[in-house]
């Protein structure tokens, strides 16, 4: 991690260089941040899965996974949902383009992308729990990077379609014909003519081969829950499967004893487990 | 072993060369309670207690810090201004904790400045205790009453002088630097420090716990049980020597603010919970166990070390005497 | 530390009710009714909806004075919002008395829409009471003291 | 003697709470039990017939049993299929019978969901009092008015301790210091405090489901251990009572930096009385007095611009 005079609690300064409505409510919003300095841009190398503390002075810090490729130079992009008791999340709605703000990581660990070279990959996301799954895609998209992996399927789903992120490279994928991909929605509406159901559903559905694949899923707990088990099913081993955990965190590196799974912190230990890692502990959330 | 003895009479002289190493803080009683408290050569250090009220973490890791101050210009550290400091007569169990926290501040990734500024600006010098409490029972978890790890001088206290042992070499360079104040142990002293620390153990209560049968997959219904007159206040957490959890919160001024580092406690409802609302630790026997297996699993897988010096503050001042002995008893049975 | 007087211009914050005293405060400016710039007015529906703890952040936060008015018992536009908080300021008062802050620094009153005259004198004197004091702020956040 | 009086008492009790479940009244009682260290007893939630035994009745039944409704009678987020609300027997003192009346006023817990099992109170020991072997019962029981709950569904019948005549002298004496020494003292003995909300947790008029303290948007209070920023939340806190404080002393017997609360607490609860006439949970039909007003309350402390 980048640290400023040697302390691992000031933020780099960065400066809000876009920000892109993402859904039809306007409460997930995507910043594009820009470092102020040059060192601390440099200093801030990060990998897939990885997150970071975006921190608005005054209002406090909050975690965030990081949803730009490690590729994508000269900025970094976290797609953030405002909730309405968030301190932080409200905070950094209100902010505008040219805005100064702070930005504490990269934390946590990542996606073992190196590790996974020549397997193929299926991609679970719901929801806006897509933000590093999208990091992770465009990743591997890249030039000379596609190459080194097997058959990438990617499975996301929203709850309706004006609830869907990164709306133009999801068609921008669907037309490759290096990847399968699949969106799907809770809901329909008759501008909809993709895939209507479940996340878990249209797993079943689609039932992509085990053979020689690790899946990273990625949503919210009850999402989790009931798609763990197809994969299961469908032979994916519990250390094949990858996820990544959300949980309130203060300090971001392993201190503040907030983000408890069992005796691994989010922060530190995670964000990214494999499932059984995490199992067998009751707070998992699924 | 570096020992030397002190006559009780010459007790004054060995706080003024203490003086000179830094500030002194001692414990210190007032209307019946015993606090660690600054002292001058004059003041009276209760030596016959068996601890002090508030734990000693709180001289590394106070209740509330600024860690840093931001502006219009951006975030600055906050320099915290530790003062060289010595720490006279605290009890081993309290300094034992100093160097558990220790592992969780100063890890091989990331380093906290401001614990890690006031770690090397004290200089412990210990009291074994010769009295502890009904509720204390150190020795249970590896640890009792005369304990050297953590401390840069441990002392005895007998019936008409000291006894020191120079632990750490900055504790001997304080020993030697001093010598005209000292003189050779006797023989009958040194006898009289292992009796003393043979009576003390005999006061303490035992505790077996059979680490290997706390599991965190166990019934949650147990650890409702065992949860259930607790009233979800800070109170064991806050006097614990051991706890360490802490929130950040950011005060807004005029043109300017601070951010605060504050002691928080996994007891609390909100301490887990998210701004989505969801809590991942919404029953309190939830987070009974998050505090148990915290201090008697957790730390071991991370540490090696039980997070718990059996100080028994947490028993003195439950509101609902909920005693962790029976807590450990009843979930490793 | 801080002197005992205050050689800076002391801050008032008033919550006034929108029915009655703001309205008060309205006719007080159209008036051209003079009265010292100290006060920083928060308009509020109803005596009743300021909470006690209005009062102390504010006291917190660095005011010099608090001063709530609502409407005259009998005319409140809910009927009885302030014979409500008329009780709770009862309490407030007397609790805050209680532990030693000045009872100039809290004060409550009633100003009707007619009054702008009032309104006017009532300022005047909650001011000319609080530079009076010769004690500093109680409840004050020590960056904002300094 | 006094002894035997005591085990008399302890075994009617059982004999009662033995009762309840025979007839499935309740689902669980809670009362006390032994404590762990010797002399001290804690609350116990008996949830069948076998552990009644385990009841105790003495001396050091110090804890306001009523704060744990709230939260037992707490409607679950999802409940589950049939979700009954439970049946809950709860032993009272005098003190817990006027906060278990408070309860019920402010929907807290629901009548017909609780049976009160009223007990004779001669004075209780606070656990660092019954720890300390003092012989003293707490002040909160030397000046108590009411020190058996009479609107009770079931009476133990026993010998009560004698109701103190309502009387503050202390909170007198505080008043006719000057204010800088009532600062003084005040501060000194509020900046023990540790922030741990012991307080807060014990006391069973503060069953809010986020805590002023705990919000942080807005945010009332720092959690910090500012001087300030104490002094607020106990402020904030104390005040919340207006009008609704027992002066069961939960409070002060919770805090571990022994807080001498009840010096606070008091002033409210004096004024309530002497500006309201209010005294919660004695008469029963007594509406809280910041819930209701008259037209003639006093007006002595409005500032009167014209009045010269």
């Amino acid at each position: 991690m980048n640290m400023i005079q040697n302390n691992p609690y000031i933020p780099a300064p960065v400066f809000v260089d876009g920000i892109t409505f993402e859904n039809e409510a306007k409460d997930l919003k995507t910043f594009r941040l820009a470092f102020k300095n040059k060192a601390d841009e440099a200093a801030f190398d990060y990998k897939c899965g990885q997150f970071a503390m975006l921190c608005v002075p005054g209002a406090g810090e909050s975690p965030v996974g990081i949803a730009s490729s490690p590729l994508d130079k000269g900025y970094i992009e976290f797609t953030v949902k405002r909730y309405p008791t968030g301190v932080v999340t409200t905070a950094l709605h209100d902010l505008s383009e040219g805005d100064g703000m702070g930005v504490r990581g990269p934390l946590g660990n990542s996606f073992p992308l190196e590790g996974l070279k020549g397997k193929n990959l299926v991609i679970i996301g719901g929801g806006f729990a897509f933000t590093t799954l999208r990091s992770t895609i465009r990743y591997l998209l890249s030039d000379g990077v596609r190459g080194d992996y097997g058959t990438i399927t990617i499975l996301y789903g929203a709850r309706s379609a004006g609830e869907l992120l990164y709306k133009s490279e999801l068609e921008a994928w669907q037309k490759r014909s290096d990847l399968t991909t699949y969106i799907t929605v809770d809901k329909g509406d008759d501008s909809w003519k993709g895939r209507v159901g479940l996340v878990p559903m249209v797993l079943k559905d689609v039932a992509p081969s085990s053979a020689d694949a690790h899946c990273l899923v990625c949503g919210p707990p009850i999402m989790l829950k009931f798609t763990i088990p197809p994969l299961l099913e469908l032979g994916f081993a519990p250390e094949a499967i990858l996820t990544s955990l959300e949980r309130k965190m203060s300090c971001g590196i392993g201190k503040c004893g907030r983000c408890n799974v069992g005796g691994q912190y989010v922060c530190k230990d995670g964000p990214v487990f494999t499932y059984s890692q995490i199992r067998h502990i009751p707070e998992n959330g699924f | 072993m570096f020992q030397v003895a002190l006559d009780k009479v010459n007790i004054k002289k060995l706080i003024a060369a203490l003086l000179k190493e830094g500030v002194v803080k001692a414990p210190v009683e007032t209307d019946g309670v015993v606090e660690l408290a600054e002292i001058s050569e004059k003041s009276s250090v209760a030596f016959d207690y068996s601890n002090v009220k508030l734990p000693v973490k709180r001289e590394f890791f106070p209740q509330s810090e600024v860690i840093s101050r931001f502006g219009p210009d951006g975030v600055a550290p906050e320099k915290n201004g530790a003062k060289k400091t010595v720490l006279f007569a605290v009890r081993p169990c309290d300094v034992q904790s100093i160097a558990y926290i220790g592992k969780v501040f100063i890890d091989d990734q990331y380093q906290d400045p401001y614990f890690q500024d006031r770690r090397d600006k004290t200089f412990i010098v210990s009291l074994a205790c010769s009295s502890p409490a009904s509720t204390c029972f150190c020795e249970s978890l590896g640890q009792g009453p005369a304990r050297k790890s953590g401390s840069d001088i441990i002392s005895f206290k007998l019936t008409n002088s000291f006894v020191f042992e120079a632990v750490t070499p900055q504790g001997e360079a304080f020993v030697k630097k001093n010598k005209k104040l000292f003189r050779g142990p006797l023989p009958k002293e040194l006898s009289a420090i292992k009796k003393q620390e043979e009576d003390a153990i005999k006061k303490l209560s035992a505790v077996e716990v059979n680490m290997g049968a706390l599991k965190q997959d166990n019934d949650p219904a147990l650890w409702n049980a065992v949860a259930e007159t607790c009233l979800s206040c800070g109170a064991c957490t806050f006097l614990c020597p051991t706890c360490h959890c802490f929130d950040l919160f950011d005060e807004k001024h005029r043109d300017g603010g601070k951010r605060v580092r504050v002691h928080d406690a996994c007891m609390f409802e909100s301490f887990a919970k998210e701004a989505s609302g969801h809590n991942p630790r919404s029953q309190k026997g939830d987070r009974m166990r998050q505090r148990i297996m915290h201090k008697f699993s957790y730390a071991p897988d991370n540490f090696r070390l039980i997070f718990c010096v059996g100080c028994g503050r947490c028993i003195m001042n439950c509101p609902s005497n909920i005693d962790i002995r029976e807590t450990l008893a009843k979930v490793t049975a | 530390m801080a002197k005992a007087t205050i050689n800076r211009e002391p801050t008032i914050v008033a919550f006034l009710c929108n029915w009655c005293s703001y309205a008060g405060a309205d006719l007080a400016g159209v008036s051209r009714l003079q009265y010292p710039a100290n006060v920083r007015i928060v308009r509020v529906p109803c005596s009743g909806r300021v909470d006690p703890l209005y009062i102390i952040k504010a006291l917190q936060e660095g005011a010099d004075g608090v001063l709530v008015s609502g409407c005259h018992p009998g005319d409140c536009h809910y009927i009885s919002g302030n014979l409500v908080a008329r009780r709770k300021f009862a309490l407030l008062k007397s609790f805050l008395d209680y532990f030693g802050i000045e009872p100039e620094r809290v004060r409550f009153s009633w100003v009707s829409a007619s009054e702008g005259g009032r309104f006017a004198a009532l300022i005047e004197q909650v001011v000319a009471d609080v530079k009076k004091l010769k004690t500093k702020r109680k409840l004050v956040k020590e960056e904002i003291a300094a | 003697m006094r002894r035997n009086t005591m085990q008399n008492i302890e075994k009617k009790m059982r004999d009662a709470v033995k009762g309840l479940f025979n007839e499935k009244k309740v689902d669980m009682v809670i009362g006390f039990q032994n404590g762990s260290l010797p002399k001290t007893a804690r609350p116990y939630f008996v949830r069948s017939i076998g552990d009644v035994e385990n009841l105790v009745w003495n001396d050091r039944c110090t804890v306001n049993l009523a704060t744990f409704l709230p939260k037992l009678f707490e409607r679950p987020a999802r409940p589950k299929e049939g979700y009954k609300p439970p049946r809950i027997g709860v032993i009272v003192k005098g003190c817990d019978g006027r906060s278990v009346a408070g309860l019920i006023k402010e929907n807290q817990a629901p009548k017909d969901g609780l049976i009160i099992i009223g007990m004779p109170c001669s004075g209780m020991k606070s656990f660092a009092k019954s720890r300390k072997g003092s012989s003293e019962v707490n002040r909160a029981c030397s000046e108590c008015i009411s020190p058996a709950y009479q609107a009770a569904d079931i009476i133990i019948s026993g010998e009560s301790r004698k109701p103190a005549k309502a009387q503050y002298a202390r909170i007198k004496a505080f008043e006719a210091e000057s204010p800088e020494a009532r600062w003084k003292a005040f501060v000194e003995e509020i900046s023990k405090c540790i922030r741990c909300n012991a307080c807060r947790q014990a006391c069973p008029n503060c069953y809010c489901k986020v805590c002023f303290a705990d919000q942080r948007k807005p945010s009332w209070v720092s959690p910090s251990a500012e001087l300030s920023d104490i002094i607020v939340f106990h402020m904030g806190r104390i005040f919340h009572q207006a009008g609704r404080c027992v002066e069961c002393d939960a409070c002060v017997n919770a805090c571990p930096m022994g807080i001498d609360l009840r010096l606070f607490t008091q002033k409210l609860a004096l004024d309530a009385k002497d500006l309201f006439g209010c005294v919660p949970g004695i008469s029963g039909d007594e509406v809280p007095a910041l819930q209701t007003f008259k037209q003639d309350d006093s007006e002595c402390f409005i500032t009167d611009p014209e009045e010269k």
